[in-house]
């Protein structure tokens, strides 16, 4: 079947990472998304950009998306899709899911009054990506989808 | 096999924790239990040294905000000494710099507790 | 339903991991192996060897796998199962294939003399690893199915 | 952004290729260059210093066999000087101190070509 358009090798790589989700793997998330940035020429501050919008997202599949839900395989997965001008990453699980649109951004000064945590993982994902999305389906699949730029 | 460590020097009134590694919501646990070790010992002043920490996610950021208000309460104070431009960048999208004194030395970190008779209130 | 033995968080533990069979990832791959093998305990010398390993089982899927196969998608599965006693690696992919049997050690001093190159990656598998085995489904799934004991 | 780097030293008629990163299928391409390179110059007497390889493959060891044969013909050779333990293990586990010259340092590799008046035949 005839494509549209001729893409170069790299233009349809595709990767697929499915592992527990322990925050002892977070580690190897990194280390296996960094790998694939610097391999595909994105810059030091981008790698530790996409390593930690990755992280975070992850991060909350581990405290956030399983919580209630004993019986189900815990496991995220990643997927990393290489196309010519950007690299999309989505980090996916199939736990309780959430509305993306109810949650606001942190007000630190408030954060720290009330010596409580959290709330900054959306955020910093928003900060560090050049674009966010979500596709919610609870119990089937919950979506983060991030697109960074690769520099022409 | 940890890629997560902490040392810590007690000098004087003043406790500095110096990390090593990276700190995320797996090694964060370490990072807090360290904190409240410090505190439940009634030691307020505190630098923690980031000069050897490669990596820091919010989990890391969340063990700071989480025992801030008390600290300074007693009269103490948290400050940052020696973030990595990269680390640094973390802490400043959250608007860190606002709400916590960073040091690019060690020693200037210190002396700031010096200065300060009894912050806080 | 009820399990016949409990089993730690860790024993049931699955990564899976499939990606483009590029050289360029081979980096990646060794990476991804090491941090695993570096959380479960395996200590420096262990490490290298399942790198290793797993290194020439991909290399050998990149170099031989998919050589007359132009169509297909040029997948290599790593699939790592980790139970309480040993760690099993799978690499799978859905190339030509071969007869495991028919392949010789090498003759060092042949080799030389021919100036011919290869023919050391499986030798080299079955020395680092404590077991290895083969399934061949030609076009559909072919393994390589390493076993590396996890000391008590 | 390689993880695999090659710089070379040309000492008299001796020439030594330094290996830096991880040898694998991938940066082997460029290894097989460099060596067919000195060759073309018809420089034989080669020294390749594995002080700072971190990790090395089969595909690897594969460009040394590719070689040596043409280069003791010539009545040169490829000596292997400051391997890790690590990186000596995998040329061990195939044989390969059978075959070529391991040296621990770097000059007893060098001085080694000195001793011996046209090897080979
Ligand atoms: N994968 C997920 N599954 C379920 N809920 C999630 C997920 N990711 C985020 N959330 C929800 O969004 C909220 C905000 O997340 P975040 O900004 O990372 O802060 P924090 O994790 O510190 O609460 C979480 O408290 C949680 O309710
Ligand atoms: N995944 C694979 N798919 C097809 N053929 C393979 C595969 N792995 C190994 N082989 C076959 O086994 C042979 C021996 O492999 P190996 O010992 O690694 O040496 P080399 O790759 O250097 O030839 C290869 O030449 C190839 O014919």
């Amino acid at each position: 079947m005839p494509r549209k358009t001729k893409t170069t090798k790299k233009s349809r790589a595709l990767y697929r990472l499915n592992l527990p989700a322990h925050s002892e793997n977070l580690h190897v998330i990194r280390k296996f998304v960094s790998e694939i940035a610097s391999n595909l020429g994105f810059d030091e501050e981008a790698m530790y950009q996409i390593e930690l919008a990755v992280d975070e997202a992850c991060t909350n599949v581990i405290k956030h998306a399983y919580r209630n839900d004993q019986q189900s395989e815990k496991i995220i997965k990643i997927t990393l899709k290489v196309k010519e001008d950007r690299l999309i990453i989505i980090v996916a699980d199939k736990g309780c899911g959430f509305n993306p649109a109810a949650i606001k951004s942190p007000d630190m000064e408030k954060y720290i009054k009330k010596g409580k945590r959290g709330g900054l993982g959306l955020h910093l994902i928003k900060s560090l990506m050049d674009e966010v999305s979500f596709r919610m389906k609870p119990g089937v699949r919950n979506e983060v989808i991030m697109v960074k730029k690769r520099k022409g | 096999m940890s890629n997560f460590e902490i040392s810590r020097e007690d000098n004087k009134e003043i406790t500095v924790l110096k990390l090593h590694g990276y700190l995320d919501a797996h090694t964060a646990r370490e990072f807090e239990q360290s904190l409240a070790n410090v505190i439940k010992e009634q030691r307020f002043k505190i630098v923690v040294s980031l000069e050897n920490l490669k990596y820091i996610s919010s989990a890391g950021l969340g063990v700071f905000m989480g025992f801030i208000e008390e600290v300074r309460k007693k009269g103490g104070d948290i400050k940052i000494a020696q973030p990595s431009p990269k680390v640094y960048k973390v802490f400043d999208l959250l608007g860190f710099p606002n709400l916590y004194e960073f040091y690019d030395q060690l020693e200037t970190a210190l002396k700031a507790f010096e200065k300060t008779q009894q912050p806080g209130k």
